[in-house]
């Protein structure tokens, strides 16, 4: 068999931001057919080197021959029409078009007056969506759709231009098991047809999955390449994080320890029969002191707004939260603040993270009333305090001041982490709290909550990540169109029987699409 | 090294942009400065120095509230109607003394305020068109309390308008305390901070468990306040109050002000000494165009240009 | 409270011998009747008038101007409606419009613009409707698109001011002017009048400086801060309208200036600038009458019956200069 | 950086798609609060126009409704191009002045010939536009402070060749341009027609062309709209010049109307046109908005004017005092319905 035809070749690429060697002297080469798995820690390059590629960013220096000729383009739209088709990492669609009009945006079928083809337009949006799974009314704005479903919009609109390369920043970040098996027979029929793709995840498993071959970065720099069968997933995570394998192997993947004891057997949260409507409809939860009780769910199941009604981010109709013995006032976030439940919310980026503040400024937003007297702010008390987070957490900055936006993800994380821990709460409600970060980081923040449970803080753990939930949680309660299902305790917390509990009757399929159909 | 030789020249580039962008408003300043120095008789006298300095104030007194409001990625542009409004009411309370005038005049700011803060944050109406309601019916408020101009013969008031300590007129005293306090309370206290958070990103803010509604609230009540003053102290100086003229397009110079000091209209961000310095700079310019008669077509369009010039400077560096 | 309700007592007792008086008419100007204009007679009794003011009546030209038309009205007991532009010339075109569309049989108008009246006046043609325009001129023809036009001559305004401020200068010197707000033909007028008789009088007076105060007080203080700044040596202003003299008189006075130090002339007659003419910090100010009430309907009143009536009603304005000012202090609005 | 706050990453875009018990209803709420939100205005017109033509005898009147509908044009055409100029997120505050240069210089123009007349004035306004674009667009400066300094800019262009506003060109009678300015056609006059032919226009290319695709994806969200290779700089060049074209016209639409180039025009009418577009539905924020939506705007606020001048006796003030808080009342009532369906 003749190698396959060299799609990509990219030589030495090197880009700088203030203070950041983002990617440097970076070689990368692409063949037709190639499922590449590009990864690395948390601000390791992977999102600027793409970047870098599809003409959002200037190299500093290098080249890129793309179908051999030398490239260089000025905008992503350039890089679409000479075929690199891309699923960006956040920026994604546009939620107030409907479905139809994002998938077709730049390329809509037109009559022969030149005006748009509305009919054509839908049939075909329907059509294509089928193939992935999805089955709605294309003539809805985007928003209307849940995340799996817009994700996997965006990937249609990839994969319908005439791509010769598709790459994909963490598509499956926000895709329920089901939708990620969608993914890959989409991403098998694009090697099968002689398209490149470029994949980039922090899931391991999903890498050995699909991928055939395999570039490490850290710091910028490519540490690894090669075949991806070569390399096992221990080492793997060695070259990723640059260290020694001996290391790694005997910390394990997941920091979680899974048995934490509840020093008190009355419970610290007690929040019943919380109803919000069309959202929740009555769930009731409660943690003990050192508890960490895991909520389960597919995606849409409530537990993102169970987790916001706790904490008195969205407003209820019924049902009540009792803290430590007192009951809170509902819908609103600085009461429940100050009886100590504190949210890390699920998007990070635009519910978190306030980008043009600087870490210093982030960590100590919510603790800023405690710091200040008269409301004039202690500057030596924030100092203390954010420098003694800076270290515990190992937040990577270049110094307190640098503004949080410029961080890389699992940082960003942390430092929200570190905006709560400043409080001391006596709950702490963790949405997703290790989407999007690397290994390295995630057993860190894996065993941060461990530690934090150790001491007492009653956790609430929210993960899409089956194996995360069930190594970090006491206690599962599972979730299902904004109703508490079931309930998993000790020995009954296994994948098996979460998995189950998750589909409920309905298997998992059915629902989604009988979902999707309506409307 | 070659490589350090190469990136010199791009670099210095890079750092007069950088400076540019953050002492162009202040290089404004001394630029026209030095121009009217040199080009325009009796410009360098303490006298003159004083009058650009007492014209500047209420607009600077403004400017500083409109930097609070745009911070929270707000503006407000009820703030002339406000200063019409303080004048009305001050001419309707003056006889009872200056300061419960001036009181009333506080409580009357107070609830344009109220109704900008209660109509942006409790509503959600757009701070754009919520304030232009209050524009509209502020200045109506006004003129149904006061039909017209009224002169005002109050020795007090007099002397608020162009008294002075140790020479320095009350306006700019006040004017100067003013922004300093300001700030202040961008910079240093819990207040600055979660205005700021808010501008930056409400979402984040709300979760974080800021109080944004009372921000919000409080930052258009001390806009309000602020634009009081502003009215009182030009009322004081003209001693006439004229609610049909006071303020007009006021709004508009406070925000050019704020916004070629280099304040962002997006928010998250609050340059309180830019906002002085882009208040002294439109001065200059107006002040240099009348001193040398030059038509008011010139003076719009000279205005135009600065403006785009300064903002330009200023601009956050595009695509990398 | 207000600080000086007393003196707000003395306006109304004056007001009523401060009625306009009309110009000799020139011999052959040209009148009107209705059948030239082709309407037909009515007895104004019974007759709907509307009137169109064309800025918010906070000032006191023009508080004076709408309550001396209401008065009248009243007086004569006729119907009146009322509409304010509010400074904005496409609501008073809208203004006029809607008059008529609620019956107006006669029209007043107090033109924001001399220029672009076309479809009103097309719409009052339509109904026949006759149409009086006061205080400034609606360019057309008259006794074809209105009736007549009952005002002060502006330009006459300007030179009269000259005239005032060449007696208060000695005809020396430099004299600054503040205009009033730009693309208004009053400003206009009242620059052209000023300055031609300037040229034809008094050839060593020099205008050396033109900056807009917009008509307002605050305005004018500020451009005069600044030009006593950058001429010290001006010997007079002239303020195309009262407010800006006074805010001229406020600069003066902050700058430590005397009464009479620079000799001010402005234009209007309003109660507080003639005050500063007894006071000494003005030294002369050209009357504008504002009270078109009774002239107005009079001359409705005329054509209606089938009177002639003439086309240009052209105003005796007064004068006040340190010689009367004290005395007709009470004639002033 | 070209990942700005702007964006909006699909997790919070979410929208319900799981819902069990009541499957049909969120999204059966949801399109009719999308149609309130679309026709609130409309229902409120028709409403205060109900009520008007019971109290006022004169309100329902043919004559009524035609000045009503002429006077509204001239704003309705600028309320038009502010339109997409608003979707795309943007703003542009100097169409007040753009509409009187544009009526100055159509009758400026008008002295050369009926083709440089209207020519003239969409030319310039249409230049002016373009620099809007260009700085918004290429530069990234903020759309507000850009088109303050136009409005500055363009005012000031105005009194210059105007004399500083103390000449006032004329627009010969009869001529072609006054004709198409004061004639009717059907009963109602050229300029509503223009305007209804604008709009048809406005709305089929909003709705129907890949252009305005663009315009609502660019205020959707620019940077995914960028990554999705819609012209983003393009597109905001373009509306930008459309607005400047379109109050260029309106502006010379009317000049021609009052047969001159009156020079006191346009003061605050760049707030009125906002007023009318964001009644209209449109969101400021950009994104969502509907031409037919402003349209109606601008029809409320002329019928407004209306209903005050035919009560007749308020005092000026007052008159403000109304304006200022039936603008507040139809905000809080937009808002409330836009808040309902943002919950979707
Ligand atoms: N616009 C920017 N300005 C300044 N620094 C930046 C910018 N974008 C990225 N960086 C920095 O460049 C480095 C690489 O970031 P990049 O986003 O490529 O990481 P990544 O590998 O995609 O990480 P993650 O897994 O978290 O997505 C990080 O240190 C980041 O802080
Ligand atoms: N106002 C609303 N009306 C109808 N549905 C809504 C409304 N608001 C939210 N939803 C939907 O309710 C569902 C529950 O979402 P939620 O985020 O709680 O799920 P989750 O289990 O947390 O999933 P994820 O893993 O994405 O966080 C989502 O599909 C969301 O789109
Ligand atoms: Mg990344
Ligand atoms: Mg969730």
């Amino acid at each position: 068999m003749a190698p396959p035809a060299e799609v990509l070749a990219v030589r030495g690429l090197s880009k700088a931001f203030p203070g950041v060697r983002a990617l440097d002297d970076v070689d990368l080469t692409l063949h037709a057919g190639e499922v590449h798995a590009l990864i690395g820690e948390n601000g390791a390059g992977k999102s600027t080197l793409i970047k870098l590629l599809t003409g959002v960013y200037r190299p500093d220096a290098g080249d890129i021959v793309f179908q051999g000729r030398p490239v260089s383009f000025a905008t992503p739209l350039e890089a679409q029409k000479a075929g690199i088709s891309t699923i960006y990492q956040e920026v994604n669609l546009i939620p107030l078009l409907s479905v139809a009009r994002n998938l077709f945006l730049g390329r809509e079928p037109r009559n022969r007056f030149g005006l748009l083809d509305f009919a054509r337009m839908h049939r075909e949006a329907e059509e294509t969506l089928r193939g992935y799974g999805v089955r709605v009314d294309v003539r809805r704005p985007l928003r209307s759709l849940g995340v799996g479903a817009q994700q996997m919009v965006a990937l249609a609109r990839a994969v319908a231009s005439e791509a010769r390369i598709v790459i994909m920043d963490e598509p499956t970040s926000s895709l329920e098991p089901r939708e990620v098996e969608t993914l890959f027979s989409v991403i098998r029929r694009l090697r099968d047809e002689g398209i490149a793709v470029v994949y980039v995840s922090h899931r391991l498993d999903e890498l050995y999955a699909v991928c055939d071959t395999v570039t490490v970065l850290r710091d910028g720099r490519r540490v690894h390449h090669g075949r991806l069968a070569d390399l096992d997933r221990l080492s793997l995570v060695s070259t990723m994080l640059g260290r020694e394998l001996g290391e790694v192997r005997s910390e394990g993947l997941t920091k979680f320890t899974g048995d934490h004891h509840a020093t008190d057997t009355r419970p610290v949260l007690e929040a019943t029969d919380l109803t919000v409507p069309h959202q929740l409809h009555g769930v009731s939860v409660s943690i003990r002191p050192g508890e960490v009780v895991g909520l389960g769910g597919l995606l849409g199941s409530g537990r993102t707004e169970t987790a916001k009604a706790i904490s008195g981010a969205l407003p209820l109709s019924s049902g009540r939260v009792v803290v430590a013995g007192a009951p809170l006032r509902g819908g609103s976030t600085p009461a429940a603040i100050r009886a100590g439940v504190s949210l890390l919310p699920e998007d990070r980026k635009s519910e978190g993270i306030v980008p043009g503040l600087s870490v210093r400024e982030n960590i100590s937003l919510a603790v800023l009333p405690r710091l200040s007297r008269f409301g004039l702010v202690s500057e030596a008390r924030v100092d203390s305090i954010v420098n003694t987070f800076i270290e515990r957490l190992r937040i990577k900055a270049s110094s307190p001041q640098q503004k949080v936006g410029e961080l890389s993800g699992g940082n960003q994380q942390k430092v929200l982490l570190a905006r709560w821990l400043a409080m001391n709460p006596k709950v702490l409600l963790l949405d997703e709290p290790t989407r999007g970060i690397d290994v390295g980081a995630k057993a860190e923040v894996q065993k941060l909550v461990d530690e934090l449970a150790a001491d007492g803080l009653g956790v609430l753990l929210i993960s899409s990540d089956l194996e995360e939930l069930i190594e970090g949680s006491d206690r599962v309660v599972v979730l299902k169109d904004g109703a508490v299902v079931g309930e998993l305790t000790g020995d009954e917390v296994t994948e098996d029987k979460l998995m189950r509990t998750i589909a409920g009757d309905t298997p998992a399929r059915d629902a989604v699409e009988e979902a999707a159909t309506d409307g | 090294m070659a490589e350090a030789a190469l990136k010199t020249v791009p670099l210095d580039k890079a750092r007069a942009l950088q400076w540019l962008q953050r002492y162009g408003v202040y290089a404004g300043v001394a630029l026209l400065l030095v121009v009217n120095i040199v080009i325009t008789p009796h410009f360098l006298s303490a006298e003159n120095f004083r009058t650009q300095a007492v014209q500047v104030a209420p607009v600077i007194i403004v400017a500083l509230g409109m930097a609070l409001v745009i911070g929270t990625e707000g503006v407000d542009l009820s703030v002339g109607a406000v200063m019409a409004l303080a004048a009305s009411v001050t001419a309707l309370y003056l006889g009872y003394g200056l300061l419960p005038a001036l009181l009333v005049v506080a409580l009357f700011a107070a609830g344009v305020g109220l109704a900008n803060g209660a109509l942006v944050a409790l509503v959600g109406v757009q701070p754009i068109v919520a304030t232009l309601a209050l524009m509209v019916g502020g200045r109506g408020l006004a003129l149904v309390l006061l039909p017209q101009l009224k002169d005002l013969r109050n020795p007090q008031l007099a002397s608020l308008g162009s008294g002075d300590v140790l020479g320095i007129p009350y306006l700019i005293l006040i004017a100067a305390v003013l922004a300093l306090l300001v700030a202040f309370t961008v910079r240093r206290t819990t207040f600055g901070r979660q205005l700021l958070a808010i501008g930056d990103s409400r979402p984040a803010a709300q979760l974080a468990g800021l109080p944004v509604r009372r921000v919000l609230i409080v930052v258009y009540v001390v806009s309000a306040l602020l634009a009081a003053v502003a009215g009182v102290l030009a009322t004081a100086r003209l001693q006439a109050s004229d609610p049909t003229s006071l303020g007009n397009l006021m709004e508009l110079s406070a925000i050019t002000a704020v916004v070629v000091g280099g304040t962002p209209l997006t928010g998250g961000r609050v340059n309180i000494a830019g906002t002085v310095a882009g208040a002294v700079l439109i001065q200059l310019l107006t002040a240099t165009l009348i001193k040398h008669d030059l038509p008011p077509s010139w003076t719009q369009i000279a205005q135009a240009v600065v403006i785009v010039a300064a903002v330009y400077a200023a601009r956050g560096r595009g695509k990398r | 409270k207000s600080e000086d309700d007393a003196a707000d007592g003395k306006k109304s007792t004056a007001a009523a011998d401060a009625g306009q008086k009309v110009a000799e008419p020139k011999p052959g100007s040209k009148t009107c009747t209705v059948d030239a204009y082709g309407g037909k007679k009515i007895d104004l009794k019974d007759a709907t008038v509307g009137f169109s003011q064309s800025e918010k009546e906070a000032n006191p030209f023009r508080i004076a101007e709408t309550q001396s038309i209401k008065d009248e009205a009243a007086k004569r007991g006729v119907k009146l409606l009322t509409a304010n532009a509010q400074s904005q010339f496409s609501k008073q075109i809208s203004d006029v419009q809607d008059l008529l569309a609620k019956g107006a049989d006669l029209l007043v108008i107090a033109p924001l613009n001399s220029d672009g009246w076309d479809p009103v006046l097309q719409a009052a043609a339509a109904k026949k409707v006759p149409i009086v325009t006061i205080d400034r001129k609606i360019n057309a023809t008259a006794c074809k698109d209105y009736v007549s036009f009952i005002a002060s001559d502006f330009v006459e305004q300007g030179r009269r001011a000259a005239d005032q401020m060449i007696e208060a200068t000695g005809g020396k010197g430099e004299v600054a002017i503040l205009l009033g707000s730009a693309g208004n033909n009053v400003t206009t007028e009242r620059t052209k009048g000023f300055k031609e008789r300037v040229a034809e009088k008094a050839p060593g007076l020099k205008v050396v400086f033109e900056q807009t105060g917009d008509f307002t007080r605050e305005k004018g203080q500020q451009v005069t801060e600044q030009l006593i700044q950058s001429k010290p040596g001006i010997a007079g202003i002239y303020a195309e309208n009262d407010e800006m003299g006074l805010g001229a008189v406020a600069a003066l006075k902050g700058a430590g200036k005397k009464a009479g130090d620079v000799k001010i002339v402005t234009v209007d007659g309003t109660r507080n600038a003639v005050q500063g003419v007894v006071d000494g910090w003005i030294s002369g100010v050209i009357e504008s009458n504002p009270r078109f009430g009774p002239l107005a309907f009079q001359t409705l009143d005329d054509f209606t019956q089938g009177k002639d009536v003439a086309q240009d009603i052209i105003i005796q304005d007064g004068a006040y200069d340190d010689g009367n000012a004290e005395q007709d202090l009470g004639k002033a609005y | 950086m070209t990942v700005t706050k702007t964006q909006t990453p699909v997790s919070v875009a979410k929208g319900r798609q799981a819902e069990g018990a009541e499957p049909a209803g969120p999204a059966r709420s949801e399109r009719l609060s999308a149609l309130v939100q679309q026709h609130g205005a409309l229902a409120v017109l028709v409403i205060v126009s109900l009520v008007a033509t019971f109290s006022f005898d004169s309100f329902a009147t043919g004559d009524n409704v035609s000045n009503m509908a002429t006077s509204s044009a001239f704003l309705a055409i600028v309320a038009l191009g502010m339109t997409f100029v608003i979707i795309t997120g943007g703003i542009d505050l100097s169409v007040g002045s753009l509409f009187a240069l544009g009526g100055v210089l159509a009758a400026w123009g008008s002295r050369h010939g009926t083709l440089v007349a209207l020519l003239l004035p969409l030319v310039v306004c249409g230049a002016v536009g373009v620099v809007n674009g260009l700085l918004v667009a290429r530069s990234r400066l903020a759309p507000f402070i850009v088109t303050l300094a136009a409005m500055l800019g363009a005012r000031g262009l105005m009194l210059a060749i105007t004399d500083e506003g103390a000449n006032t060109y004329l627009i010969g009678k009869g001529s072609f341009l006054a004709e198409l300015g004061q004639g009717t056609t059907f009963g109602l006059g050229n300029p509503v027609w223009i305007m209804l032919a604008l709009f048809v226009a406005g709305a089929v290319v909003l709705r129907r062309t890949r252009f305005g695709q663009h315009v609502y994806a660019v205020g959707g969200n620019e940077d995914a709209a960028a990554l999705m290779g819609a012209p983003v700089a393009r597109t905001k060049i373009l509306v930008y010049t459309l607005s400047g074209v379109l109050a260029g016209l309106a502006g010379a639409l009317n000049a021609a109307w009052l047969a001159s180039g009156v020079t006191i025009l346009g003061n605050g009418m760049e707030l009125e046109a906002i007023s009318a577009v964001v009644i209209g539905g449109t969101l400021l924020t950009g994104g969502l908005g509907y031409v037919s939506g402003s349209l109606v705007g601008v029809l409320l606020l002329k019928v407004i004017q209306n209903v005050i001048n035919q009560i007749g006796s308020l005092d000026s003030s007052y008159q403000q005092v109304v304006s200022g808080a039936f603008l507040a009342v139809v905000v809080v009532a937009q808002t409330w319905l836009g808040r309902r369906r943002q919950l979707m």
